[in-house]
């Protein structure tokens, strides 16, 4: 039995990204942010997205280039305090912004990925994130219903794939990868290496390659990984 | 044990299954008649096999000497891995079913309904052993095709207008292999499309108490 | 900053178990089981528990030792139709059986580890599995609630630790274990190989340390594991 | 930037604060004044820091070039490994938050009430950056303790009888330091613990906004 071959080159895979449609991006900080998919994205100009990410990047780097572009229309994050770019048009209404305690996004993009309609949780309860969602009782327990999470894509960053699309990441890099890994009706990862099926150690494989559509090899790696005070 | 001539044609069937699996596909084999898909799969054709006790690219059964006594499918018996294997705890396993990543469920069953509904995991007052991942299965894998006896050992249709049994997913099945014949699940009903070798179209209709849409076409045999 | 030791010997961990508790057992089949808890904890002879456990073994084998010993109340479970015996006390009511499908047992475990109060899914809508579960809209879409499960203790199976804890299994033995491992108060897991901290690549750990409170060396092990005709 | 004397109270709080530190605790550290904590733990004491960006024991921050790209912490900054680090995805990260394996979380404040309610994440028209992970830290460590300077820039109080901003979460705090006190959150109220050498009760009672109980016994200084 052998698996199916999953790679392709980066501009076919974005291509695929119409207006309008919403896209988890991985990453915390630097660390696993698709940097060079995200450039890919900008030349490729889709408007009106909807974009899923734990943070905003840092002005000038990964976001937000989309938001310096005009081409984010909503953003689903966790704190964004690193962009002032992005607060700026927060506030001034340019941009919507979902914010949701961090834990609480992981679970409900998990939760779209696992195939469940939400989580219960008595996080934020009585604080302003609360805002706007339904309650259910359980066990005697009031709980805040947290609707999982779905995208159109997700772009990922892996350290390493084979070309059926088994990821393995490393060290803090992987954060939301794996989960928005499971999350989106297409799955775009770039790599920084590629190696045949059957070289990944199949206990130490992060995302099943079922989950995963599309494999890029990136050719260098984004400047954005550079090791610099910030 | 099944006669000779009901084992061939049972061994048809299960070739039969068997091309319905198109290149690319993820694909579960259930328990029993379907998990003897395996062995029919060409080499050369990309399918990746997903058991749910966590293991995603699956191989051939494992004679005792060769197997690994951590390397087992979800009927518990030994597997081999293929280049690209990877294992996942539980959660992962089901997220890949219940998440839209599973093309296509092979699954034996107790009764079909002409619509679709599939009852395989509980015949009250006699068997209650739980139902395991068949109910994720059957009610979100994209594809839920039933391998079947046609009739049971009493000799009565398995194939039914309407399940008496508890039901594990309602109008999930598209598709029937049974050793008589393939059915398909339409919205105007059951369609029959090919009959096992030897076979004539009244003795098919016959065997099955739910009614039965015959195409105007010459049915292939298989 | 070094980590703290946590192994142990078998009979100190297991004697914690007080009568009534809750007890997670990993394990999907064999692989995974913890044979050697199983066994200590039927010496020890703690009474009127509640097994969660995905199946319960064959005859004679692991959790049926526990039954034969009449140490249990109740057991949540998926599937026991390998244990005949299981399936016998079930029917005469000696012991309770809560069924669950497979893929949201563990989901309502890893909700437990999550710290959520349960989850939301569409999972065995109109069957007999949804009786008695509550009910709550969402986005349109009726769902069940599934309550999170948690458990005084879990008992797991390792194939390698270190001294703090981190914990990898291979294979299939994977499973229900790092699920449970983070769903119970007090977690015990028992493992095949023990290592220095340090030893283990800290991107191929499946259970991170400090979800894990005892570790115990097994000195064999169990005869569950050879490989036979079943 | 601080004054001389000032850094030197506030280089003796977190001196301090590193004590409060037991072994065989799993911490985290919040970014700002606390991350400032790692520095003063002693090596020989088995103690596990958690980063809620997926890590769980953590060594010192790095320099530029010994960094590693792909090893951060929540709060950007380049860090270590220790032996026994591991690596876990967000959602395993923050399972040990809420799950309760996290012993203890040392966190920053804009606000903090005497009942322990803490205001943190936002200032209404002027500070929306987002929550990050800072809810669940508070709501659900074992045990919350903030560093804050005891007044802001403008010498207002940080200790405050109610919050005016909004609320991370809701009497989660059990202990406060800043650079004057050491300051316990009790069922009767603030509670002096200790202050900064070269202060008096009097100075501090000055400068607190909430009412303070001092104990009777000699107050001890850090």
């Amino acid at each position: 039995m052998k698996l199916p071959n999953k790679t392709t080159i980066i501009d076919k895979a974005i291509v695929q990204i119409p207006d309008g449609a919403t896209v988890m991006l991985g990453g915390f900080g630097v660390p696993g942010t698709p940097f060079t998919l995200i450039e890919e994205l900008v030349q490729h100009g889709a408007k009106n997205l909807t974009i899923i990410k734990n943070d905003a990047n840092e002005t000038g780097m990964g976001v937000d280039h989309l938001l310096e572009n005009g081409q984010v229309k909503k953003l689903v994050s966790t704190h964004i305090g690193l962009n002032t770019h992005a607060v700026d048009l927060m506030n001034s209404g340019k941009i919507e912004v979902e914010f949701c305690p961090q834990g609480i996004l992981a679970e409900r993009i998990r939760a779209g990925g696992a195939g469940l309609q939400g989580i219960l949780t008595d996080i934020a309860i009585g604080t302003d994130l609360q805002d706007g969602k339904s309650r259910v009782e359980i066990k005697g327990k009031i709980c805040i219903v947290e609707p999982a999470l779905r995208a159109d894509f997700a772009l990922l960053h892996a350290d390493t794939a084979d070309h059926f699309g088994n990821l393995a990441y490393v060290a803090t890099a992987r954060n939301f990868n794996p989960l928005m890994a499971m999350a989106a009706e297409t799955v775009i990862a770039e790599t920084e290496h590629l190696v045949p099926v059957g070289a990944l150690n199949p206990n130490h494989i992060h995302t099943p390659g079922p989950f995963v559509d599309q494999v890029v090899l990136l050719e260098k790696l984004s400047e954005a990984y550079n090791v610099v005070q910030r | 044990m099944l006669s000779s001539a009901k084992a061939k044609m049972v061994a048809r069937m299960i070739a039969r299954a068997a091309k319905d699996i198109e290149p690319g596909m993820v694909v579960n084999l259930g328990i029993g008649l379907p998990t003897q898909v395996i062995e029919h799969l060409p080499a050369d054709i990309p399918i990746c096999l997903h058991s749910e006790n966590g293991i995603t690219g699956i191989g051939s059964a494992l004679s005792m000497d060769k197997a690994d006594r951590n390397l087992i499918d979800a009927g518990g018996a030994y597997v081999s891995p293929v280049p690209g294997t990877c294992y996942m705890d539980s959660s992962v396993s089901f997220a890949l079913v219940r998440g839209g990543r599973l093309d296509m469920t092979m699954l034996g069953a107790f009764e079909v309904a002409m619509n679709g509904d599939l009852a395989n995991w509980k015949i009250p007052g006699r068997f209650t052993p739980g139902a395991g991942g068949g109910m994720e299965l059957a009610q979100k894998a994209k594809k839920v095709i039933v391998l079947t006896m046609h009739q049971d050992r009493k000799g009565r249709s398995k194939i039914v207008r309407k399940c008496t049994l508890p039901i594990t997913a309602y109008g999930c099945v598209s598709r029937i292999f049974t050793d008589m014949a393939v059915l398909d699940v339409t919205p105007d009903g059951l369609v029959l499309r090919e009959m096992a070798k030897g076979l004539s179209v009244d003795e098919i209709v016959k065997a099955t108490d739910a009614p039965l849409i015959i195409p105007a076409n010459d049915m292939p045999f298989f």
